[in-house]
């Protein structure tokens, strides 16, 4: 009953991953615009990851601990962008920093461009990476019980001492595997970011544009190496999702 | 020593109204009361974990009532032993010895004492969750116990141990008081461990305090209803004040062995009820009942005997139940020592 | 410190539905293409949903109850959609079913076409949509104590009407939270839905068309639309996944 | 009647082996043995829940092992009571009356009897989830007896429960078994409630069945150490086989009132240690000897004593304990009655 279900995930990655001959997969990673877009959406992706990181850990931290107005709706902002049809995300980011807004004629005399920049398609990145940082990290958070807190702040641990000495250590397998879910969400982006930006080209672009300029097979090539980025980050992150192991 | 003055806490759905305490020093001192009364909220503000709304906590006269949790110098072992679970065993003892000012010899000279004393040598390079409950109580009392705290507070040690490992724990915490003279203040509902183990103690409930002295004190002469419930005086009854040394227990004359004025309340152990069938006991109060219902605890009998309007309950042995072929509908004669009966 | 994140998607999505003004919002819906982008949008995700529902309900059954050598390794296909950029999905889709390929043929035959058609996008929609219907269902499955359908079968309920009065009325509100998210995450692909069918048009096609093709104002109007659509999906589904309330 | 033969079940990581059993019809038969040790299994399997691999299992003649749980006509009720959460309190008893041929108006009979018996009539429109564990196990209870099942299965009724609540739920569960005569079988780890509920019991270990009887002659006459220890007999010892009444124990002498052969273990129950500092008690084995510990146990105190080589544990009552000045290191004497003592 199940099994068609099954076989429409398997089927369809199977034979992209066999089907393409190993020369061409060969001859296309020599390509420099095929070595650019997969560096430029790993870069990109990581960048998003780390902006995450640093403005996320601390929401985290927040939203595991504390109980505040607002603190619902906070919540749903935070799960909004998974929602959001991704050429929206673009529109929507290009109409708050585009040239013609506000924000976008402020940034641009600081030279700063969104439209067709890496900054542009790193803000888009972190729109849809980072609800997977800062849920996975929040679970990790609400996983340490306030009482190893409590009791490490009465053997004279102070509140940074703390957190470095029993939060983090108990947390960063979930700040790991955050970090591993933004990255290949980001990486994998492609609706946004070809409005924000369809040059500099990132490698799911790159496949899109093969696609409608020259066809099925010409595209299968490169998408076999994205797969292979994003099949990597997705064995990393089964492998952090693990249950702690008892010692 | 331990000064709590007026201490007031407003939490959502409790309150601890307005408590005062005070503990001496080398003191095991229980607080003692009911689920949901509010002694772990009490022993949670003299640690520094709890914002307070009123009131001061002192410790050796010094006023700790906004110090950090971290630097009033004491320790808490809790109820579930909050063992930091990345940590072997070793580490654990150790988290708190660089935030004191402890050379390095003494604390060596500590952590062997305490993982000699508490039998922790085969286990120092395991992880939290491979260890039984009573090692990981024995080695959040290390780990507390090597920091040398001024006062030590224990969160209802020994609720989450079996009954073997009660006996066993109760012992180790009576040895190590009398070893290192620490103060222990140790939070408890169940008042044969405290009467084991402590010298003086309060009784809390709904949030107050009732009543603080002695255990003997606490244990002999409670002052409510609520304190001679909790000390294991199931008997509680009203009765009207009469003068001199007898009483009118709801038509049953009964009489005391002092002369009392004011008092309005009787209490009585079931344990001291005392069966006598053939009326033979002197110096007490003698009726004739019936048995209304027996309960079997095991080695003794809940006895529930109805004496004209009053009904006592007594706890007999399984050996005299059987000797005197007590069943419910049974007539049979109680004697009730003058000295047990207790007023207040 | 956590400021920065919430802004970055307060502001995007609130200029996006504030913008556009209310006459342009009005004659867009008037426009013929557009209501039928919409309309066909939300069919396919609907249909996509029924697929998941059919075959994604034992599945999930199954994988809550039943322990069997393999699950870990069914979990993670389950799970792994989410992961692989959208394009590729399109692609490796269409290498399945596509004209040149033998089951392309083979329903070629039967009269049935992938690409450029509704069967295609619904089929797209139902391997990006049926994890999050799965996913959600699994754990109202496992939410179900075991014992409650013990006890039932021991009070001589059979183990159809054990499922039918125990372990559904208790499970219905993450089935109905399943379908919600699957519909909602269908109804907002674009990456893989362009590659299978450009035409015809499904909503996010049509606005990442007409900014191409006219602009960011114009594409704003019809974004308007599709963010609302999923954002009274997205009210649904937190209403739904709300803890069940203690009459 | 219920009749286990030969039943095993390998499950992983423990196995049921070959488990013999019968229950007799209006028994109330207990199913006894400390946790894990498998007598839940064994229930499960009889209810049907549980694939078996080896073994009948008859229910008044009929082999029922392949039947459904559903066709069996037994009742459960389990630890956690397994309410329906999405039903209120009288769906949850009326669950599953339209599986069985029950005339309405019969059904209504037995729905308006249980509902007064376990006084639910105040809580039918409410929820589970706002039920106490007394009234959670009241509602499961009539639940499962509203079908008057052949057999009421009941997993470890009590062990969920307050001590006040326990008694209560004895009280009913006797009362039910009496007056609906239906056979029930009870799954406990806890000897004392045995005592107080059932007729006949098994004592399980490690998922063997170690010994099955009447509850007397479980509690009297135990086979092994393991049930020795079990139904209350906390001192074991090996003992040299002697002829006649005598037997010796690690170098002790030790009188018997019966004449035993080919025993080698001896058993006694804490209780029946007389204490005896006078001497005076007659008919009994007479031993001096140093008390090593006193545990506190509230009304009692476990009292641990050395006579030469050997450590006895005896329970005494506080007052004896207080009248006798008993501490740790006092010399006194102790009378062993001839038939307190079992061999085996």
């Amino acid at each position: 009953m199940s099994l068609p279900l099954i076989f429409l995930i398997i089927f369809p990655l199977g034979k992209m991953l066999l089907m393409p001959e190993f020369s061409d997969l060969m001859s296309a990673l020599k390509e420099r615009v095929v070595l650019e877009a997969l560096g430029r959406s790993l870069f990109t992706a990581l960048a998003a990851t780390a902006v995450a990181m640093v403005f996320g850990t601390p929401l985290a931290y927040i939203m595991a601990r504390k109980n505040f107005f607002g603190k619902k709706v906070i919540e749903g902002l935070i799960d909004l962008p998974i929602m959001i049809p991704h050429p929206v995300i673009g529109i929507a980011i290009l109409s708050l920093f585009g040239r013609n807004s506000i924000l976008g004629r402020m940034l641009d005399r600081v030279g700063v461009e969104i439209m067709g920049s890496l900054t542009g398609i790193v803000i888009v990145l972190v729109f849809v990476g980072a609800p997977f940082y800062v849920n996975t990290v929040k679970a990790g958070f609400e996983s340490v019980p306030i009482r190893l807190e409590k009791a490490s702040r009465t053997l004279g641990a102070g509140m940074t001492s703390t957190f470095f000495r029993v939060t983090f250590p108990i947390v960063w397998r979930n700040i790991v595997l955050g970090a591993v879910m933004c990255t290949a969400r980001a990486i994998s982006e492609f609706g946004a970011v070809i409005i924000v930006a369809y040059h500099p080209m990132t490698a799911p672009v790159l496949i899109y544009e093969r696609f409608t300029a020259y066809g099925l097979k010409y595209s299968q090539c490169v998408a076999f190496w994205l797969i292979a980025i994003s099949l990597l980050l997705f064995v990393m992150m089964r492998l952090f999702s693990r249950p702690r192991r008892i010692q | 020593m331990i000064e709590v003055n007026d201490l007031t806490i407003h939490l959502p759905g409790f309150s601890l109204k307005s408590a005062n305490l005070k503990v001496e020093d080398h003191d095991f001192f229980a607080l003692i009361g009911p689920t949901g009364s509010g002694k772990s909220l009490l022993l949670e503000a003299i640690m520094g974990l709890l914002p307070v709304d009123r009131g001061t906590i002192r410790l050796n006269g010094r006023d700790i009532t906004a110090t950090p949790p971290e630097e009033r110098g004491l320790g808490i072992v809790y109820q579930d032993y909050a063992l930091f679970p990345h940590l072997d065993v070793k580490a654990n003892i150790l988290f708190g010895v660089r935030y004191h000012a402890i050379p390095e010899k003494e604390s060596q000279e500590r952590f062997r004492f305490l993982v000699d004393t508490m039998n922790l040598g085969h286990l120092l390079t395991r992880h939290p969750v491979t260890l039984s409950g009573g090692e990981k109580q024995r080695v959040a009392l290390s780990r507390a116990l090597i920091l040398n705290p001024g006062v030590l507070l224990l969160d209802e040690p020994l609720s989450a141990l079996d009954p073997m490992l009660q006996d066993d724990l109760k012992n180790l915490l009576k040895s190590l008081h009398q070893e290192l003279g620490t103060t222990f203040v140790m939070v408890s509902h169940d008042f044969s461990d405290v009467l084991f183990l402590a010298n003086r103690g309060a009784i809390i409930h709904k949030g107050e305090i009732k009543q603080a002295g002695t255990i003997q004190e606490l244990f002999e002469q409670p002052g409510s209803p609520f304190a001679a419930q909790f000390v294991g005086m199931k008997n509680v009854f009203s009765i009207t004040p009469c003068n001199g040394s007898a009483v009118t227990l709801n038509g049953l004359d009964i009489q005391l062995d002092h002369p009392v004025t004011g008092h309005d309340h009787l209490a009585l152990r079931p344990e001291e009820i005392v069966c006598d069938p053939n009326g033979s006991a002197s110096g007490a109060n003698r009726f004739a009942g019936t048995i209304k219902k027996l309960v079997n605890r095991g080695f003794y009998y809940d006895v529930f005997i109805r004496v004209q309007e009053v009904e006592f309950m007594a706890q007999w042995t399984r050996r005299e139940i059987v000797k005197n072929r007590l069943e419910p509908g049974t007539e049979t004669r109680i004697a009730i020592p003058r000295n047990s009966l207790h007023t207040f």
